[in-house]
């Protein structure tokens, strides 16, 4: 099997064991340029590993991850996020101590050397950038206030605005609307959905009627391997998943 | 430097080297065993464990004093009662530790560090208002002073042997509190999950209080059974902290079998080196060691590969 | 409204450094005698330590028990280039080698090591005060940073090599003088430093060297990697993956670190008249940390104070009840961290900030304002 | 320099009537000697450098660690220095004036010692000072007693290498101690081979330096020499070295938390010191050091100093007798402690020879004093401002006590820059 040119992001073989136990085993799946691919499964079915595998967060034992046709693998954490991935976790992780603004400020793509963030400026272009970033994640009003006063969805908004002001060509959002209100929800939804026309998505979700949203295809994972992989409407067909996971 | 000596004087001595390695690797033990329950388990950097262990040193002066003065018929035999007793003051001080200072600290682990050697500092000069600067010298019953002679060349000192000992009892002791035990089912159900373990009804509280009691506890013996090789004193106590720690942490924290296991490493490179070298250049090149294999291998000897 | 255009320093901050400079180059030099004068001079170098430490500790959450360590580094550079002056042939002409350091004709030596040799040169033995430290600190931070070593385990780790170096120094007596460490040091370019002249003129080089060092601990404090080094210590993982390499940022704030203790320790030993091991071992580092945590951790000008103040407690405690001395510094210990985690600098900012502004309420109400929109003024500019 | 003591000379002989006064001090009780009133003396007179005098009284200080490490080892000799001191003002003083100290504490910590000097020195004006212990202390405090003209009585046995006008040294340097007790074991005993052994810093290393020379002199031979880090507490592999080389004599040089746990490790190991084989020497355990080792556990081993709380003469009982009454019955009485007690009534001396409180006319009068009534024995200043003293070896006994087994017959030249050993 030869990664074919024209996919944004290639995994094959991926296989990571932790003293033993096969979190991810030998998971091969293809993301194209603009698809949004949700990933479903039950619990400990390895969705959170393949994303930490990908952005580098944990160390793969064997297979290949190639991204615009560069092995990420071998890469580091920032290497990966220069490369164009952007992650984000299932908490929500924003720096605290710091304002809204900051937070945008410090994910901002530029400067991310020693030197660079030095001798790096507030210019205009920052700046309208970080409004126009917290105009379209709702927190335009909120820019001075820390990060640690938000709410839990606020809080996740302002994280997905972190990336989008990375502009990554790849997108990895972990249970995005986990613990949200149902109008924060919905906001989200939307949010999503405008985001995602320009770029790939990979997206961890439970709440099958957002998927349903929102998902190009869906990859069906259970035990660290793919189960069942297609449209919405094909997984929810396959009856290996209807035993596995939506049958219960 | 061989040449002048015969097999036997030599396979002899080379006898009484691996036995000096053993010791020093019981030593290790001992002081390694209190800091990995405490370090290993609850993730507390207690910088006062040395002044712990020097408690214990104290424990067994004064029960050899009250020993002496009103029952000097069981002189021989107060070692063991003081050990028993210098585990229990020790357990009894840590625990109350814990209650008014460490369970404050338990999500700020630098912070603990600080406080435990205000702590230490505390106690040091407690210690010196109460017995005085001057080392206190701790008589040890004649027959544990002796040497055991195994053939004509070969004698090995019976402290080391009490020391090997007393360190094998005591990993066992702690190894089967840590894992055939509930109580050392419910310190490990803390380490992992406070709060799953909490709502599991597990006292988390009283578990903590009982662990750093315990962790003091065996520092304490191990302070009793130094009296036996080296000094007490209200200082004494920081020369051991540095070896404790770097044997600890090399061992990977979290594992009990990898402190024994860096104990052993560590303890037979320094006798080895020290055989060879002179003393200062063997702990110099010993010390360097460890800090290299553990920029190398930060996790230490024995850590999980954890899935995050 | 001047000064809020100044992105690096708030009008809170400019009161700070002002009262500071106030204290340090008005109030000490005329309220004390020289000998009292060098003695602050003596504390002032712990501030640098300290500042240094806020840095690393509070900003980047990196605990370092071993920064006694570019301290002795930055003394003994210093102290060998003095030493070598010192020991002209004539002032040790009862030597059987006249001419070298007086612990090496001790110890057989009869020529003066190649690797003391550079530091005949003034200018070498500046540039090594504060580079040696920094490549030291730099060689750790590479192998400690890039494998990931945080926390607990880099402060152990440190200390350990803070023992090593102690232990490295006694030992190689010849080469170190030893646990006597480099005494008698006289002049600087044949400047006498035992002066009394001269050691109101090195308190003040100190007090400008300190305000050097406090102005590039705020312009990193207040630029955008002070901010990262914030993020990084509350999620790492975060700044990671905004695509930062994180070890090097680490790296970097360990150096300066190392740099202002190493500026510290010169400047001790230019005060002070000797170097030993005895301020680059375990103790002396791990008081170094206190005085950072009483003054506070997040503060660089907490820090200054927390170094004055505690080594003042200690000598003035240590003469009037030297048993109670050691209780009362586990004490403050204890209280820091229990009760004060912030310091100094947190009382002042939860207790006495407040009532500053009931007072000045119109005033400072019309400065947060203007503090408000900060950055976007900051940027008009 | 040859190791046989020297006849004391002309000059010296001469000076002897006025140290004689100093020296009646611990018969005071018995006749006092001719009562030298301050009004003979005027301030105005013995005082030109403005030091801290005054009609009735002269201040110096007394500067040691109270706390920290090093207080274990200071403190005897800050109570030696006090029952001096009170002896003193109990006989009148010196001329006509009593003795006001001020205490200063060193803390362990060797910028601490400096500034304490310095503050003594130029903020109370003190006219001498009886201070500091280890060789890092007198280091960091010499420049300042340099620079000021201070005058300073140190009390400890040291490696030598140095010779301050502004220091009065009353402990042994090396020379002094080392070679009449490697000679002794070697003609007593029949050593011919010896382990040197020492905790890693200057004085032992040193001091090791000049036994080695000394020994190879003798023709005999040195198997192994070794040094320890300050505080390690591991000696097994040492000894099993000490065992492969078989040595007639382990010369050891451990201090402090060492010290313990060398001993009782060589006495588990099986070495037994009364049967000397090994025979263990030391110059570092004095009869305060046993008391953390425990008699038991190095009884057998000779010691090489100049004092032991057990000597027989009349100045030594008194003052044992003295020393306890004032400070406990519990207490013993070092080879250190001894030292300290003579810079009291070495300063008084000088004092009263140059008639004049003045640091420059005391430190000429300095060379020549005598003191017949030291508890050593007699002992006198020599022109290098140390002393000319006897050595001693004693063996230890159960007690904690050494019983003299050694003396030389006359006093050793103090040389702390001996030609030949360096």
């Amino acid at each position: 099997m030869n990664a074919r040119p024209d996919f944004l992001l290639t995994v094959e073989n991926l296989t990571v064991s932790f003293d033993g136990f096969k979190a991810v085993d030998g998971l091969s799946f293809y993301v194209e340029q603009n698809e949004c691919r949700v990933i479903i499964g039950p619990n400990g079915a390895g969705k959170t590993t393949v994303l930490d595998l990908i952005c580098g967060r944990t160390k793969a034992t064997s297979g290949k991850v190639e991204f615009k046709n560069q092995e990420l693998l071998k890469m580091r954490e920032d290497q990966i996020v220069h490369a164009g991935v952007g992650r984000k976790f299932q908490t929500p992780t924003v720096y605290e101590d710091l304002t809204v603004f900051e937070n945008l400020e410090i994910s901002y793509p530029k400067g991310h050397g020693v030197f660079g963030a030095l001798t790096f400026r507030r210019d205009d272009a920052v700046i309208s950038r970080i409004d126009e970033i917290a105009a379209t994640v709702f927190l335009e009003e909120l820019l001075e206030e820390k990060a640690a006063y938000l709410s839990h969805g606020q809080k996740q908004w302002l994280e997905i605005g972190m990336l989008l002001i990375q502009d990554p060509e790849l997108l990895m959002l972990d249970e995005p609307v986990a613990g949200m209100s149902v109008a924060e929800r919905k906001k989200t939804a939307e949010l999503l959905n405008r985001i995602i026309q320009d770029r790939s998505v990979i997206v961890i979700e439970h709440d099958m009627k957002f998927v349903e949203d929102i998902a190009t295809r869906v990859t069906v994972l259970h035990q660290g391997k793919v189960l069942s992989e297609g449209s919405m409407a094909h997984v929810q067909a396959d009856p290996k998943v209807i035993e596995v996971y939506l049958g219960h | 430097m061989f040449a002048d000596y015969s097999m036997g004087e030599l396979g002899a001595i080379f006898a009484m080297q691996g036995f000096a390695g053993l010791i020093l690797f019981s030593v290790f033990v001992l002081m390694a065993l209190g800091l990995a329950i405490i370090f290993g388990q609850m993730g507390v950097i207690n910088m006062a464990h040395g002044e712990f262990m020097i408690l214990g040193a104290y424990v067994t002066y004064l029960t050899s004093n009250l020993f002496s003065e009103y029952m000097p018929a069981l002189f021989s035999m107060y070692f063991f009662l003081a050990m028993i007793l210098a585990f229990i003051v020790a357990g009894a001080l840590g625990m109350f530790v814990e209650w008014a200072l460490i369970r404050h600290l338990y999500k700020r682990p630098l912070d603990t560090l600080l406080a435990t050697w205000g702590l230490s500092l505390i106690m040091q000069q407690i210690y010196r208002s109460v017995f005085g600067a001057r080392e206190v010298g701790v008589t040890i019953p004649e027959w544990m002073m002796g040497s055991l002679p195994l053939t004509d060349t070969i004698e090995i000192p019976i402290n080391g042997i009490f020391v090997m000992v007393l360190a094998t009892g005591i990993s066992i002791a702690v190894y089967i509190m840590m894992f055939r035990s509930s109580w050392g089912k419910q310190v490990r159900a803390v380490t992992q999950n406070r709060v799953m373990a909490g709502a599991v009804g597990i006292n988390t509280e009283r578990t903590d209080r009982l662990t750093f009691g315990i962790g003091c506890g065996v520092a304490g013996v191990a302070g009793s059974a130094f009296t036996m090789i080296g000094s007490t004193g209200p200082t004494a106590g920081q020369l051991y902290i540095v070896d404790t720690f770097l044997v600890v942490v090399f061992g990977g924290a979290a594992s009990l079998l990898g402190t024994i296991a860096s104990a052993f490493s560590i303890s037979q490179a320094q006798s080895i080196m020290e055989f060879f070298l002179s003393g200062s250049m063997a702990k110099v090149l010993t010390l360097l060691t460890v800090v290299g294999i553990l920029m190398l291998r930060p996790q230490g000897l024995f850590a999980l590969k954890l899935r995050k | 409204m001047f000064l809020n255009k100044n992105r690096f320093f708030s009008n809170t901050d400019l009161i700070g450094f002002a009262l500071l400079a106030l204290l340090i180059f008005v109030m000490l030099p005329v309220g004390l005698d020289v000998f009292r004068l060098n003695l602050f001079g003596k504390y002032l170098t712990y501030a640098f330590v300290a500042i240094g430490l806020v840095l690393c500790w509070g900003a980047g959450g990196i605990l370092s028990l071993g920064q006694g360590v570019f301290f002795g580094l930055g003394g003994y550079c210093m102290a060998m280039f003095l030493k070598l002056e010192a020991s002209s042939p004539e002032a040790t002409k009862i030597q059987s080698t006249p001419g070298i350091p007086d612990f090496m004709d001790w110890n057989q030596i009869a020529e003066i090591p190649f690797w003391w040799q550079p530091f005949h040169s003034l200018t070498f033995s500046l540039v090594a005060v504060i580079i040696i430290p920094v490549i030291f600190a730099f060689i750790i931070g590479v192998a400690m940073f890039r494998r990931r070593v945080g926390g607990v385990y880099f402060a152990i780790i440190t200390q350990a090599i803070a023992a090593i170096l102690t232990i490295l120094i006694i030992g190689q007596q010849g080469y170190t003088g030893g646990v006597n460490g480099i005494t008698d040091l006289r002049t600087l370019k044949g400047w006498d430093i035992r002066t009394d002249d001269a050691k109101v003129i090195l308190y003040f080089v100190n007090g400008g060297l300190l305000f050097a060092c406090l102005f590039i601990a705020q312009i990193i404090r207040k630029s955008k990697l002070g901010r990262i080094l914030i993020a990084m210590r509350d999620q790492e993982d975060r700044v990671r993956f905004s695509g930062y390499d994180v070890a090097n940022f680490k790296i970097f704030v360990f150096c300066a670190g190392a740099a202002f203790a190493a500026v510290g320790g010169a400047m001790f030993t230019l005060q002070v008249g000797f170097m030993s091991p005895s301020f680059v071992g375990i103790v002396p580092s791990i008081e170094m940390v206190i005085f950072c945590a009483v003054g506070g951790r997040l503060s660089i000008i907490g820090a200054v104070y927390g170094a004055l103040l505690v080594n003042l407690a200690k000598t003035t405690f240590s003469e009037l009840f030297p048993e109670l001395w050691l209780l009362g510094l586990g004490g403050l210990f204890i209280a820091v961290v229990l009760a004060f985690p912030n310091g100094l600098a947190g009382i002042y900012k939860d207790y006495v900030e407040p009532r500053i502004a009931l007072i000045f309420k119109r005033k400072m109400h019309i400065d947060e304002d203007v503090s408000k929109y900060d950055p976007l003024e900051a940027a008009a500019d | 320099m040859s190791d046989t003591p020297k006849k004391p000379n002309k000059q010296m002989e001469a000076s002897r009537r006025s140290v004689l006064m100093g020296g009646t001090a611990l018969a005071a009780s018995l006749f006092v000697p001719k009562f030298l009133r301050a009004a003979d003396y005027p301030t105005a007179a013995v005082n030109t450098t403005g030091l801290a005098v005054t009609d009735d009284e002269v201040t110096i200080g007394i500067l040691h660690s109270i706390t920290g490490t090093m207080s274990i080892s200071e403190t005897g000799s800050v109570q030696a220095e006090k029952l001096a001191i009170e002896q003193i003002n109990a006989q009148g003083g010196i001329l006509g004036r009593k003795i006001k100290y001020i205490q200063e504490d060193g803390a362990s910590d060797w910028p601490t010692f400096a500034e304490k000097a310095k503050k003594l020195l130029v903020n109370d004006k003190v006219a001498s000072v009886m201070g500091c212990w280890t060789s890092a202390s007198r280091k960091a405090v010499l420049p300042v007693f340099e620079q000021y003209n201070g005058f300073l009585y140190y009390p400890t046995f040291y490696e030598g290498l140095e010779q301050s006008p502004n220091v009065i040294y009353t402990g042994q340097e090396a020379t002094q101690q080392i070679i009449a007790g490697l000679n002794w074991v070697a003609e007593t005993k029949g050593a011919k081979s010896f382990y040197l052994l020492g905790s890693d810093y200057i004085w032992p290393r040193t001091s090791n330096k000049i036994a080695r020379k000394h020994i190879e002199k003798l023709g005999l031979k040195v198997v192994g020499e070794e040094y320890y880090p300050l505080g390690h507490t591991q000696f097994n592999s040492v000894i099993n070295k000490i065992r492969l080389k078989k040595p007639d004599v382990i010369y050891a040089i451990v201090v402090g938390g060492s010290n313990v746990a060398f001993y009782k490790q060589l006495k588990a190991a099986g070495i037994d010191m009364t049967k000397e084989k090994p025979l263990l020497l030391t110059i570092s355990v004095t009869e305060d050091e046993i008391r953390g080792i425990g008699g038991e556990n190095i009884v057998g081993a000779y010691a090489c100093m100049k004092y032991f709380q057990s000597l027989d003469n009349p100045n030594n009982i008194a003052f044992v007798e003295e020393f306890k009454k004032m400070w406990g019955d519990e207490i013993v009485i070092g080879d250190v402690t001894q030292a300290a007690y003579l810079g009291p009534w070495l300063w008084k001396a000088a004092v009263e020879k140059a008639g004049s409180f003045d640091i420059d006319k005391v430190r000429a009068a300095s060379p020549g004093i005598e003191l017949t009534t030291a508890p050593e024995g007699y002992v006198k200043v020599h022109e290098n401002h140390h002393l000319w003293s006897k050595t001693r070896v004693g063996h230890a006994k159960l007690d904690g006590q050494y019983e003299v087994v050694f003396e030389t017959a006359e006093l050793v030249e103090p040389d702390p820059f001996p030609k030949g050993y360096q």
